[in-house]
C-alpha cells in the first residue's frame, strides 16, 4: 500500500513553534459521523478530524447503500431497468426513469410522440420541484427550523399525490417506457396540478419568509461550504451546485431535449458558490419549474403517448388479447426486450441535482451490455471534503443539505 | 458532437489516437494511447479552444463478451466544455494482464472518486492515484463485480447469512401459515 | 447452422433484427464508422455457434461476353447476394449459401436434412433470372445470378406470407410451449410487425390431439410445412404422419387408427417450426426462455448422441439433439430423450455411513476417514474388489481406477452397468451404457483386467470378496437381487448418483455427480470420444466420481491435487493409448452455456433464485 | 365548534391557575394566621412569614412543575398547530366518559412520564458512574431554586395576615437569579464529560461556554430596569411598574377614580434591555435557536448517552427553565401581575373593601400566569420557527452584539434617568425603538432584484403571474 | 437567458437587526397556529391541497384513509373469469418481466375430459401462482406484461402485515379476488358455441386498467358468486373498469 505511506509523509510535522504549545499539547479529535447520523443523508460515513470545532480533515466513506445497480441492469431487459433507476435518486425518480429512457431512445434512434414529450417535461419538472422542496425543507430541518421543513414537505406531499395519480406510485414511479409513456394523464389531473402548484406557491412564500432573510439562517449559510468555480468544475459539479458558482450550464438550455426549447423559462445562476447561493438556486428553480409545468400541461397536444411500433412498444391491450399479431409482439418484447441495436451512447438530462448522464453500451441483444450512470450526486459528494475542511463542524450540516446528496444515486 | 474537439486534439497530438469513431447517435469519440492520456487531458482542459473544464465521469467497459475484446477493458472519460457546450468522450484501452492506466487526479480532482470506482468494480489500477481504495464495496471484498466474468450469484457477506426457514414452506400458505 | 441449434431457448441463435427499429428514418440506423467499424456486430457475443468463414477472394477472371456465362471461378458458382459476391459449390442450397455473406433468408419448411417441399413461401427472394420471386430453397444458383434477399419486394412478400400464415393462427402464445423458440414469433417480429387486418373468424380445428406416447398435436397452430411428414418418411422411415384435406382445410394427422409411436417421433417436435407438435413430457413444464442450454451427450445408450441439456437452476428439463455429422446427424431417439429423468429424481443427496439401523448422515471427512481406515487394511488383498460402471465418464474412470490400482492395489476390475435392452434400426443400441468402450480402453491403459459382473457375484457368494469399492450404482441385473448379494459384503463403499436397493447396502455411500454436473468425455461404441460441458454445479456434498477418488487418495496419503476433470485427463489420459491423442480442450463444444432469460441471483435472505423455489420439478403431461 | 373547544380549554386552564392561586393564598393565610406552632399560632409565636413553605410547595412544585410538565405536551401540540399537523391525539383512558376521547392529547403527558420512568436506565460502561449520575441532578436542582425569588401575586390580606405569593424576598433579589442560573452549567458540562462520548463532550463544552458567555449579557440586560426602579428586589420592580407614565385620573360613575394611563412596564422603558435579557436567558435555557449544545443534527448533545428518567430530568429542567424565564420576564418587563390601564386601582379598591384579599390575589396571580404563558408560547414558537445558530455565531452574538448593546443601553438609560427621573423620556425612547422595529417588520420587502433586471421576459416565465387557467379558475376548494 | 438569482441580504437593515425578520417568521408560524387552533380540521381527505382556513393535511391513518387514485399500484390480484377460475393461463409473462422475481408459477393442464367447455379451449392453467409480496417491488410491470388481463394491481390495498414471512407468500386462494372480467376476445367467448360472437379486433386503445370490455354478466349462478366476492372485499375498493 504505497499510497498510504505517501499520505502519511505528506502530513505536516507537529508544530513545535513555541514552548508553550509543547506543554499544552492538544490532540486532534477524530469523530465518526455516520453511517447512521442525522446529518448524513442516506448512509454515509464521514471520518472527521477536529481541532476544537474546526474540521481539519474529512474522509467520506460511501457504499453502505450500494445495490449493484449496473450489474443488475446488465442482466435484465431495457425496460426492466426502470425499477432500478427509480431507486437511484428516489426523490426525483421520474427524472431518472425518463433520463434513462431518453438515452435508450437515442441509442435506438427513436423520436417519441409529441404528447409524450410534453408529459415527460411536465412530469420531470414536477419531480424537480419535489426534489428541490425536499432539499429546501431538509435545510430547514437540519438547521433547526422545523416549520419550514414541514411546509416544504407539505408541498412535496401534494406533488407525491399528483405523481401517484399519474404513475401509480408515490416514490418508485417506474414511469415511461422505451418509446414514450406507459400511461396517459388521468382525468382531471391537469386541474389538480394547477391547484397544487398554487398551494405550493403559497407554501414556498412561507418557507421563503421563514428562511431567506432570517439573519440566523443567512449567517449559517452565507460564506459556508464555499467552493470556487474552478474547483466546482474540476470536481464535476453540475446543476444548481455548479450554477451557484455563476457558471451557466443547464442541459435544458445547453442542448434542449424533448420540448424544453419551447418552454419559456430561465436559468438562475449565483456567484459565490456557497450554501446560501445553492439554496437560492433551488428556491428560484422551484419557481421556474412551476412555470414549466404550467406551460407544458397547457400546451400538450392530444395524440398518442407511445410510438406505434410493435418492436419497441407493447401493442395496445386489445390487440394483445384479441390478435395473434399483438400477442406475438407482446411476447417477443417481454421475453427479449426492446432490440436495441449494437452501439454505445452518452446522453444526459438535467436532473434535479445536475447532469444525469447515461453511458449505455448495447451488444444488440435485448439487454444492456453496460449501463453507466453518471449520478450528479457522486461528483458533488466527492467535493464535500474540499468544501468543509477548515470550516466548523456545524457548517457540515448546511453543506450536506444544499448539495442534496441522495444516497441512492451516489451509491448506485 | 465533439468531432471538432477530436480533430483539434489530433492536430496537436498526431499520435495520440489509436482510433476515432462517430456513431449513428451522433456521438464521436477517440481511443487514446495510454501514455498520451495525461497530456491530452491536460491539453483539452487548458486550451481555450477546447476548454473541457467540467469533469463529468470515468467508467470502464469490460468487453469480454463483445466480438472485439482485445484489449479487454476500455476506460472511458467524459468531459464537458461549458463555454463551447460540447461533450467529449475519450477512451483508453487496457489489457487484462496488467490493467493499469495513468491517473488523471492531478489534472481533474474529481477523477479521484471515479478512478476509485473503476478500480473497485473493474480492477483497473490507476498509477499515480493518491488513495486508490475501494469506494462502494467493502475492503474485504474479493474480485471486481462489474467484470463480466464475475458471477452474478456470487455472494460475499461479511456477516454469515442465516437462512430464513419459514419461507421454505412453499406455496399454499393461505390455509395454514 | 443446424435446425436444432436454432431452437435454443435464449436468443443466441436469433440475430437481432437488421438495422435499428425506428419510426424516424432521419435519425439514421446503422453506425457510420469513420475509422474501423464501431463496437459490436449484430450477431452478438452469444452467437458463438455461428461461424462465418470469410468469403474466398480469388483473382477475378476476365468476363466472357454473351451466351451462357463462363464460371468466374471454375468449379464453383459465383453469384451476387445483396451486392456481395458469393462463391458457392454447385448444388449448394441458396439458403445455406447466402449465410456465408451475412444474408439471412427466412424459411419454415426447408430443412437441410430433408427433401425440399417449398410450400411455406417464406424464403421467396428476388433473383435476376426470374421476373417473379422464387423460393430460395428450391432454386439452384446459376452463374452470375443476382440475388436480393432484402429488397422491398421481398420484404413486402415476407410480410404478406407472414400475414397469411398468421391468419388462422390461434391466439395461443400464452399457452403454447413453443413460445420463445417459435419461428412464427421470430419472423413476425422481424418481417411483419403490423397489426392484424383480419375481419372474419379464424378457422377452428382440433386442438390438443394426442398423436402418440410422445407427441401432441394442435392442428390450429400448424402452418402445413410438412417437415414432420417428411421426417417420418425420409429419416425415421416410419411414415406415420400425413397431410389430409385440401386448401384451407388441409391438416396434419396420423393415418386413421394409427398412432405416432415411432421411437423417433420426438424429432418431429424439434423440427416443427411452430407449436403444432409438442412433446408430452416437456409440455407445460417450463417456458423455453427460462431454460439454459449446455452441450452434452445423451447417456441413454452407447450411441452417445450429441445433445443439448436444457436446464433451469439445478434441474434438468429435456434433451435436445445437437448436430453431429458423425453420430446422430440432427436427431435422437425418444428413449434417449426421456433418459434424462434420473438426473432429477431419486438422487443421493448426502454422505451416508452405516447400514440398516446404523445408517446416518455423515460429513465428508468422516466418511473419507472411515473408508481409508477400512481399505488400508485390505489394500492389495483378494478381499477387496473394485466395481466400475461404464456409465461413468472417462475422467471418472481414469481417476477412480487409478486410485483402485495405486491405492487399493487391485489388478482387476469388475464391470457393472445398466442392463442391456432393445436396439432399433437407426440410432438406439442395445447396450445402454454410454461409456463401455471408454472403460475398456482405460482398463487396458491402466493395466487392469476387466471381469464380468457375474464373477463378482460368485466371488461375494464364495466369501472371497469381503469389501467392495463400487463406482456407480448401476447393475446389469435386478438391483434387489444384487442388494441381497451385497448384503454379505463386510464393507461396501458405493459412489452412486441415484438411490436404489443397492445404495441401502452401502456402509459408505458417497453421492456422485451425473454428467450434466461436471465436465468430461464419453467414448461411444464406435470409439468416438465426445466432450460434454457442465450445465450446473452439483448440490451440496455431491461430487463427481473422480473428485471422490482424489479425496480418497489424499486420505491414503497420495499427493493428488486434481481440481477438475481436465486435470484428471491431463494426468492419466495420455496413459490410455486411444485417448492419448485426444484434444480435451479442443474437443469441447463451442457453446459454453446459453443462458436462460433470468439468471438473477438469489435473494438477500438466502433463498434460492426465483422460479424453482419450491423443490424439484414435477412430472406432468397429459 | 372548534372555537368553543378552545374556549373551554382556555377556561379550564385559567380556572386551574386561579384555583391553585386561591389555594396558595388561602393556605398561606391559614398558615400565617392559624397554623399551630409551638402550641401557639404563628403570629402569636412571633415567627411570621412561614407561608413560604406553602408557597414553595404550591409555586415551585405546583405551578412550575405542572406547567413545565404540560409544556412538554404543549410543545408538541402547539408545534403541530404551527406546522399544520395534528399533534398528539392518541392516548386515551379506558374509563367511562373518557373512553375514546383523547382530549387534545392531554394523556400523553402521563404516558410520557410513564415511558421515562419505565425505560431502561442505561449507563455506558466507560462512563464515570458518580458524575454521570450527578449530571442530571445538578442540571435540574438549580432550575427549581431559581423560582424562589419570583413573586407571582401581590401581598394581600388573607385571614387578617399579609400574604404574598413569593417563596423568599431577599435583599439581593435578582442577584439570586444570576447566581443560581450559573450553577446549572455544572450539570450539563458534567453530563457531557462523564458520558465519555465525543459527541457528548462536544455538547458539554458547547453548553458550558455558551452559558458562561451569556451570564454577562443576562445581568447587563437587567441593569436598566434596576436603575429605573432603584431596586433589585422583584416585588419592588413590579410595584414600580404599576405606576403610570402618562395619563390622568378619570372619575367614572360607580367605579370612582380610574387612572387610564400607560403603565411603566419594563418593556416600554427598556425594550433593548428586554431583548438582551430575553435572548440571553433563552440562551441559558439551551433551546432553539440556541440549542447548539444539543444540536440534534450535528452532535446530538451532552445528554446523548442518557436515557429514561435521567434524560427526562434534562428535558424537564429545560421546560422548567422556560417557565421560570417566562415568569421572571413577566415580573420584570411585563409588569408582573399588573393589569394596567386603570383596572388595578378599581379592582384593588373594590376587593379590598369587600375584604376578599384572596380573590384579589388569585386574580392577580392568574393575570401573572397568563402573561407568563404567553411568553411560554413565544418561546415555543421561537423554537419551532428559527434555525439554529452556529456555535461561534452564538459567541459573537453574546459578546459582540448583546454585550455592547447592553452596555450602551445602560449608559443611555442612566443618562436619561439622571435627566428625567420621571422615566418619561426613557419611555419615549423605548416607544421609538419599538416603533422602529415594528416599522421595519411591517414594511414589505422589496421584490427580488432579478425581476427588475429581466423585465423583458414574459411574466409567466417566473411563475408568479401564470396566465389564468381554466382549471385553476374553476377549482373550488369546497 | 440566465439571470443572477443571488442576493446579499446582509446589506439589508432588516436582516442585520435580527428582529424584524424574526418577527416576520414568528408572524407566519403564529398565523398558522391561530388558523389551526380555531378552525375545525377538515377530514375530507379527497381534497388534500386545500387552501381553506385550516391547513392540517395529516391523515389519521386507520380512521381516515386517502383514497387510492385510479391506476394506483396496490396489492396484486388474480382476475377471475366468470366461472370463478383465474383468467391466468400460466404463460409466465409476469414471472419473466418481474425484476424482483417474486412470481412463481407452475403450469398444469386441464384434463381432456374436463366437463367445462372452457377448459377445452384453454388447456393450461396455473396449478401454482405464488407472489412473494415481500420481494415484490410494486413496479407494475407484471400488469403490463400480462397478455390475458389476468393480473392486476387495482385492489387499492397494501399487503397486510403478518407475523411470519410465509404469510407474505400469496397463492391463488388469496390472490384470486375481486370482480370477474371478461373480454370479447376471450377464447371461451369465441368457442363456447358454434355461434361465435364476432371477433372484435380494434377495441379502443387500452393501457393498463382502462377501456376494458364491460363485464360479461351474469347468470344467476355467477351473480351469487360475485356477491360473495363482494362481501369479502367491498367492491368500492376496486376501480371502475
Amino acid at each position: 500500500m504505497a499510497h498510504a505511506d505517501e499520505r502519511e509523509i505528506e502530513e505536516p510535522p507537529p508544530d513545535e513553534d513555541s514552548e508553550l504549545e509543547a506543554h499544552l499539547q492538544t490532540k486532534r479529535m477524530m469523530i465518526n459521523l455516520g453511517p447512521s447520523h442525522p446529518a448524513m443523508h442516506g448512509t454515509v460515513r464521514m471520518k472527521v478530524e477536529l481541532e476544537g470545532e474546526t474540521i481539519v480533515h474529512a474522509d467520506l466513506e460511501i457504499g453502505f447503500l450500494h445495490r449493484g445497480f449496473q450489474k443488475s441492469c446488465e442482466n435484465v431487459t431495457w425496460n426492466q431497468c426502470l425499477p432500478y433507476t427509480d431507486r437511484l435518486n428516489y426523490v426525483s425518480a421520474i427524472m431518472n426513469n425518463l433520463g434513462f429512457l431518453k438515452a435508450v431512445e437515442k441509442l435506438v434512434g427513436l423520436e417519441i410522440p409529441e404528447r409524450a414529450q410534453y408529459i415527460r417535461v411536465a412530469a420531470s419538472e414536477l419531480h424537480r420541484m419535489h426534489d428541490h422542496l425536499t432539499c429546501v425543507g431538509a435545510i430547514g430541518l437540519e438547521l433547526g427550523g422545523f416549520s419550514a421543513f414541514l411546509y416544504a414537505i407539505e408541498g412535496r406531499e401534494l406533488i407525491m399525490d399528483r405523481v401517484s395519480e399519474l404513475t401509480g406510485a408515490r416514490l418508485t414511479t417506474t414511469f415511461g417506457r422505451v418509446g414514450g409513456l406507459n400511461r396517459d394523464l388521468p382525468d382531471g389531473w391537469v386541474d389538480r396540478v394547477y391547484r397544487t402548484l398554487d398551494k405550493i406557491h403559497e407554501l414556498l412564500g412561507e418557507v421563503d419568509g421563514l428562511l431567506t432573510n432570517n439573519r440566523i439562517f443567512v449567517d449559517r449559510m452565507r460564506g459556508t461550504g464555499v467552493i470556487t468555480a474552478q474547483d466546482a468544475l474540476d470536481f464535476g459539479f453540475t446543476g444548481p451546485c455548479l450554477r451557484a458558482n455563476g457558471i451557466n450550464y443547464d442541459v435544458r438550455k445547453a442542448s434542449p431535449y424533448w420540448v424544453y426549447d419551447r418552454m419559456n423559462f430561465d436559468v438562475p445562476i449565483g456567484e459565490n458558490g456557497d450554501n446560501y447561493d445553492r439554496y437560492l438556486m433551488r428556491m428560484e428553480e422551484l419557481k421556474q419549474s412551476e412555470a414549466i409545468v404550467r406551460q407544458s400541461l397547457k400546451e400538450a397536444p392530444p395524440g398518442p403517448i407511445i410510438v406505434d411500433d410493435w418492436r419497441i412498444a407493447l401493442p395496445p391491450k386489445a390487440e394483445v388479447y384479441g390478435t395473434i399479431e399483438g400477442v406475438i409482439a407482446h411476447f417477443k418484447l417481454v421475453m427479449e426486450g426492446v432490440p436495441v441495436p449494437p452501439g454505445e451512447v452518452y446522453d444526459c438530462t438535467e436532473a434535479a441535482n445536475g447532469e444525469l448522464g447515461w453511458y449505455l453500451v448495447s451488444d444488440g441483444s435485448g439487454r444492456p451490455y453496460k449501463v453507466h450512470v453518471r449520478a450528479p450526486g457522486f461528483a458533488i459528494l466527492s467535493g464535500v471534503p474540499r468544501m468543509i475542511e477548515g470550516k466548523m463542524l456545524a457548517d457540515l450540516i448546511p453543506t450536506f443539505d444544499t448539495i442534496n446528496m441522495i444516497g441512492g444515486e451516489v451509491e448506485q | 458532437m465533439s468531432l471538432r474537439a477530436l480533430s483539434l486534439v489530433q492536430e496537436k497530438y498526431p499520435d495520440a489516437f489509436v482510433e476515432q469513431y462517430t456513431d449513428r447517435t451522433g456521438g464521436a469519440w477517440g481511443v487514446l494511447k495510454a501514455e498520451s492520456l495525461r497530456p491530452v487531458l491536460a491539453h483539452v482542459k487548458d486550451d481555450p479552444q477546447l476548454d473541457f473544464k467540467l469533469f463529468l465521469s470515468i467508467d470502464a467497459v469490460d468487453r469480454l463478451q463483445l466480438p472485439d475484446n482485445d484489449p479487454r477493458f476500455e476506460v472511458v472519460y467524459f468531459l464537458y466544455s461549458v463555454t463551447h457546450h460540447e461533450h467529449l468522450r475519450l477512451k483508453v484501452r487496457v489489457g487484462e494482464a496488467t490493467p493499469e492506466v495513468p491517473s488523471v487526479t492531478s489534472i481533474f480532482q474529481g477523477a479521484n472518486w471515479w478512478e476509485r470506482f473503476v478500480w473497485d468494480f473493474y480492477g483497473i489500477r490507476f498509477s499515480g492515484h493518491p488513495d486508490l481504495r475501494r469506494i462502494l464495496m467493502y475492503e474485504e471484498f474479493e474480485g471486481h463485480p462489474l467484470r463480466k466474468d464475475y458471477p452474478l450469484r456470487e455472494r460475499q457477506p461479511l456477516i454469515p447469512e442465516r437462512p430464513i426457514r419459514d419461507i421454505f414452506r412453499g406455496p399454499g400458505t393461505s390455509g395454514t401459515a | 447452422m443446424s435446425e436444432s441449434d436454432r431452437k435454443k431457448p435464449s436468443g443466441d441463435a436469433q440475430p437481432s433484427p437488421p438495422g435499428a427499429p425506428t419510426v424516424h428514418p432521419a435519425a439514421g440506423t446503422g453506425p457510420t464508422p469513420t475509422n474501423p467499424p464501431p463496437s459490436p456486430t449484430a450477431s452478438g457475443p452469444r452467437a458463438g455457434i455461428e461461424h462465418q468463414p470469410p468469403a474466398a477472394k480469388p483473382p477475378i477472371p476476365p468476363p466472357t461476353p454473351g451466351g451462357k456465362p463462363t464460371p468466374k471461378h471454375p468449379g464453383f458458382v459465383t453469384v451476387t447476394v445483396d451486392g456481395k459476391e458469393l462463391v458457392a459449390k454447385p448444388g449448394e442450397n441458396m439458403i445455406d449459401a447466402v449465410k456465408k455473406v451475412g444474408s439471412d433468408i427466412p424459411y419454415y419448411c426447408y430443412h437441410h436434412r430433408l427433401s425440399i417441399a417449398a410450400n411455406c413461401r417464406m424464403c421467396l427472394v428476388e433473383v435476376s433470372n426470374s421476373p417473379k420471386l422464387v423460393p430460395a430453397c428450391q432454386t439452384p444458383m446459376a452463374e452470375g445470378m443476382v440475388i436480393h434477399t432484402n429488397s422491398p419486394r421481398v420484404q413486402e412478400m415476407q410480410r404478406a406470407v407472414m400475414e397469411f400464415l398468421l391468419l388462422n393462427h390461434p391466439v395461443d402464445c400464452a399457452i403454447c410451449d413453443q413460445a420463445g423458440e417459435c419461428k412464427l414469433e421470430d419472423y413476425y417480429q422481424r418481417h411483419d410487425y403490423r397489426s392484424s387486418r383480419l375481419e372474419g373468424e379464424k378457422l377452428m380445428r382440433a386442438k390438443r390431439k394426442v398423436l402418440g406416447p410422445t407427441v401432441v398435436l394442435d392442428q390450429e397452430r400448424c402452418v402445413q410445412c410438412t417437415r414432420c411428414v417428411r421426417f417420418m418418411a425420409e429419416v425415421a422411415r416410419e411414415p406415420q404422419l400425413g397431410m389430409f384435406g385440401r386448401g384451407s382445410a388441409e391438416y396434419i394427422d396420423t393415418f386413421p387408427g394409427k398412432q405416432l409411436d415411432s421411437n423417433y417421433s420426438g424429432n418431429t417436435v424439434d423440427i416443427c417450426p411452430v407449436g403444432a407438435l409438442l412433446n408430452r413430457d416437456f409440455r407445460f413444464r417450463a417456458r423455453s426462455w427460462f431454460l439454459s442450454a449446455a452441450p452434452s451427450v445423451c447417456t441413454g445408450c452407447s450411441r452417445g448422441c450429441s445433445t443439448f441439456v436444457d436446464f433451469m437452476g439445478q434441474d434438468m428439463y429435456r434433451y435436445r439433439p445437437r448436430e453431429n455429422e458423425q453420430i446422430n446427424k440432427s436427431w435422437m431417439c425418444d428413449q434417449g430423450r426421456l433418459s434424462y429423468k434420473y438426473v432429477n429424481q431419486h438422487r443421493v443427496a448426502a454422505v451416508m455411513l452405516g447400514r440398516g439401523e446404523d445408517r446416518r448422515e455423515a460429513t465428508v471427512p468422516e466418511a473419507l476417514r472411515s473408508v481409508a481406515e477400512q481399505f488400508k487394511a485390505l489394500a492389495g488383498t483378494e478381499g477387496l474388489a473394485v466395481l466400475a460402471s461404464p456409465v461413468a465418464s472417462n475422467e471418472d474412470l481414469l481417476a477412480t481406477l487409478s486410485f483402485a490400482r495405486d491405492a487399493l492395489g487391485v489388478r482387476s476390475v469388475f464391470v457393472s452397468g445398466r442392463p442391456g435392452g432393445a436396439g432399433d434400426h437407426y440410432l438406439m443400441t442395445p447396450d445402454k451404457n454410454p461409456n463401455r468402450r471408454g472403460l475398456e480402453w482405460i482398463a487396458r491403459g491402466l493395466d487392469l483386467a476387466l471381469k464380468p459382473f457375474s464373477e463378482l457375484a460368485q466371488a461375494i457368494n464364495s466369501g472371497k470378496v469381503k469389501a467392495l469399492y463400487a463406482i456407480g450404482g448401476e447393475v446389469p441385473v435386478d438391483p434387489s437381487l444384487v442388494a441381497q448379494g451385497f448384503a454379505r459384503l463386510e464393507y461396501l463403499v458405493l459412489q452412486a448418483s441415484n438411490e436404489s436397493a443397492i445404495t441401502a447396502q452401502a456402509q459408505v455411500l458417497l453421492p456422485a455427480a451425473v454428467h450434466v454436473e461436471d465436465e468430461g468425455t464419453f467414448t461411444n461404441l464406435d470409439g468416438i470420444t465426445q466432450r460434454f460441458r457442465r450445465a450446473y454445479p452439483p448440490r451440496a456434498d455431491v461430487k463427481p466420481h473422480w473428485a471422490w477418488a482424489v479425496a480418497l487418495a489424499r486420505e491414503f496419503g497420495f499427493p493428488w491435487a486434481h481440481a477438475s476433470a481436465r486435470d484428471v485427463f491431463r494426468e492419466w489420459g495420455p496413459r490410455v493409448a486411444e485417448l492419448a491423442s485426444f484434444d480435451w480442450d479442443g474437443a469441447a463444444p463451442p457453446v459454453k452455456i446459453a443462458r436462460g432469460l433470468n439468471p438473477l441471483p438469489t435473494a438477500a435472505d438466502g433463498r434460492p433464485p426465483g422460479y424453482r423455489e419450491f423443490g424439484p420439478p414435477r412430472d406432468r403431461g397429459i | 365548534m372548534k372555537a368553543l373547544e378552545v374556549i373551554i380549554a382556555i377556561g379550564v386552564i385559567l380556572g386551574a391557575i386561579f384555583g391553585l392561586s386561591a389555594l396558595a393564598y388561602a393556605l398561606g393565610g391559614w398558615i400565617e394566621a392559624g397554623f399551630p406552632f409551638f402550641g401557639h399560632r404563628l403570629v402569636e409565636s412571633g415567627l411570621p412569614g412561614w407561608a413560604w413553605v406553602s408557597n414553595m410547595l404550591i409555586l415551585v412544585l405546583g405551578f412550575v412543575m405542572l406547567i413545565a410538565t404540560f409544556l412538554t405536551l404543549a410543545e408538541r401540540k402547539w408545534s403541530a398547530m404551527i406546522q399544520d399537523r395534528i399533534g398528539p391525539n392518541r392516548a386515551t383512558i379506558d374509563l367511562p366518559g373518557l373512553r375514546g376521547r383523547p382530549l387534545g392529547g392531554v394523556f400523553h403527558v402521563a404516558t410520557d412520564a410513564l415511558k421515562m420512568l419505565t425505560k431502561e436506565d442505561f449507563r455506558p460502561k466507560v462512563a464515570d458512574a458518580l458524575l454521570f449520575n450527578l449530571g442530571p441532578i445538578l442540571a435540574f436542582a438549580p432550575v427549581l431554586a431559581l423560582f424562589a425569588v419570583v413573586p407571582v401575586g401581590p401581598q394581600v390580606t388573607v385571614f387578617g395576615q399579609r400574604v404574598g405569593l413569593q417563596v423568599a424576598n431577599p435583599d439581593f433579589g435578582m442577584l439570586w437569579v444570576f447566581a443560581i442560573a450559573s450553577l446549572a452549567v455544572y450539570g450539563t458540562s458534567l453530563a457531557g464529560w462523564a458520558s465519555n462520548n465525543k459527541f457528548a463532550l462536544l455538547g458539554g463544552v458547547r453548553a458550558s461556554s455558551q452559558m458562561i458567555s451569556y451570564e454577562v449579557a443576562l445581568g447587563l440586560g437587567l441593569v436598566g430596569v434596576m436603575m429605573a426602579f432603584s431596586s433589585v428586589r422583584l416585588p419592588e420592580l413590579i410595584q414600580g411598574q404599576t405606576t403610570h407614565l402618562w395619563g390622568g385620573t378619570v372619575e367614572l360613575p360607580r367605579l370612582g377614580a380610574v387612572n387610564l394611563g400607560i403603565p411603566a412596564w419594563g418593556l416600554f422603558l427598556q425594550p433593548v434591555g428586554f431583548i438582551v435579557f430575553f435572548a440571553a436567558a433563552f440562551a441559558e435555557t439551551k433551546r432553539a435557536p440556541f440549542d447548539v449544545p444539543e444540536g440534534e443534527s450535528e452532535i446530538i448533545g451532552y445528554f446523548v448517552e442518557y436515557s429514561g428518567m435521567k434524560f427526562g430530568l434534562f428535558m424537564i429542567s429545560e421546560f422548567a427553565e422556560v417557565v421560570i424565564l417566562a415568569a421572571i420576564t413577566t415580573a420584570i418587563f411585563l409588569g408582573g401581575w399588573n393589569i394596567g390601564f386603570g383596572f388595578d386601582s378599581t379592582l384593588t379598591r373594590a376587593l379590598t373593601q369587600a375584604n376578599l384579599g384572596w380573590l384579589l390575589g388569585a386574580i392577580y396571580a392568574t393575570v401573572f400566569w397568563i402573561k407568563a404563558l404567553l411568553l411560554c408560547y413565544l418561546q415555543l414558537a421561537i423554537r419551532w420557527t428559527f434555525p439554529r445558530f452556529r456555535y461561534d455565531q452564538i459567541q459573537s452574538l453574546g459578546w459582540k452584539i448583546l454585550l455592547p448593546i447592553a452596555l450602551a443601553n445602560i449608559f443611555i438609560t442612566g443618562a436619561l434617568i439622571l435627566v428625567d427621573p420621571s422615566l418619561r423620556s426613557l419611555a419615549v425612547l423605548g416607544f421609538v425603538e419599538i416603533g422602529f422595529v415594528l416599522a421595519l417588520t411591517l414594511r414589505r420587502p422589496e421584490p427580488a432584484g432579478h425581476e427588475a433586471d429581466d423585465a423583458h421576459l414574459p411574466a409567466d416565465a417566473h411563475g408568479h403571474a401564470p396566465p389564468p387557467l381554466p382549471g385553476a379558475a374553476a377549482a373550488s376548494h369546497h | 437567458m440566465a439571470y443572477k438569482a443571488t442576493k446579499n441580504p446582509t446589506t439589508d437593515l432588516r436582516e442585520r437587526l435580527f428582529l424584524p425578520e424574526l418577527l416576520r417568521g414568528l408572524a407566519i408560524t403564529t398565523r398558522h397556529f391561530l388558523r389551526n387552533l380555531f378552525n375545525p380540521r377538515d377530514t375530507n381527505v379527497h381534497v388534500v391541497d386545500r387552501k381553506g382556513p385550516n391547513l392540517v393535511s395529516t391523515v389519521s391513518y386507520p380512521e381516515e384513509k386517502t383514497p387510492y387514485p385510479p391506476g394506483y399500484r396496490g396489492l396484486h390480484r388474480l382476475v377471475p373469469r366468470d366461472d370463478g377460475k383465474p383468467r391466468c393461463v400460466a404463460c409466465y409473462m409476469c414471472a419473466t418481466i418481474c425484476p424482483a422475481q417474486c412470481i412463481y408459477i407452475e403450469a398444469g393442464e386441464y384434463e381432456t375430459t374436463d366437463p367445462s367447455s372452457e377448459s377445452r379451449v384453454i388447456e393450461k392453467y396455473p396449478t401454482q401462482f405464488v407472489i412473494d409480496e415481500l420481494r415484490c417491488i410494486v413496479c407494475g410491470l407484471c400488469v403490463d406484461a400480462c397478455p390475458k388481463d389476468a393480473i392486476r394491481m387495482d385492489t387499492g390495498l397494501h399487503t397486510p402485515s403478518e407475523y411470519n414471512r410465509s404469510g407474505f407468500v400469496w397463492d391463488i386462494p388469496k390472490l384470486l379476488q375481486g370482480p370477474a372480467v371478461s373480454h370479447a376476445s376471450d377464447p371461451w367467448n369465441k368457442r363456447a358455441s358454434s355461434a361465435t360472437p364476432p371477433h372484435q379486433h380494434h377495441e379502443p386503445h387500452t393501457r393498463i386498467g382502462e377501456g376494458l370490455v364491460p363485464l360479461k354478466l351474469p347468470t344467476g349462478e355467477q351473480q351469487k358468486r360475485t356477491e360473495v366476492t363482494d362481501q369479502a372485499i367491498p367492491v368500492t375498493r376496486f376501480l371502475k373498469d
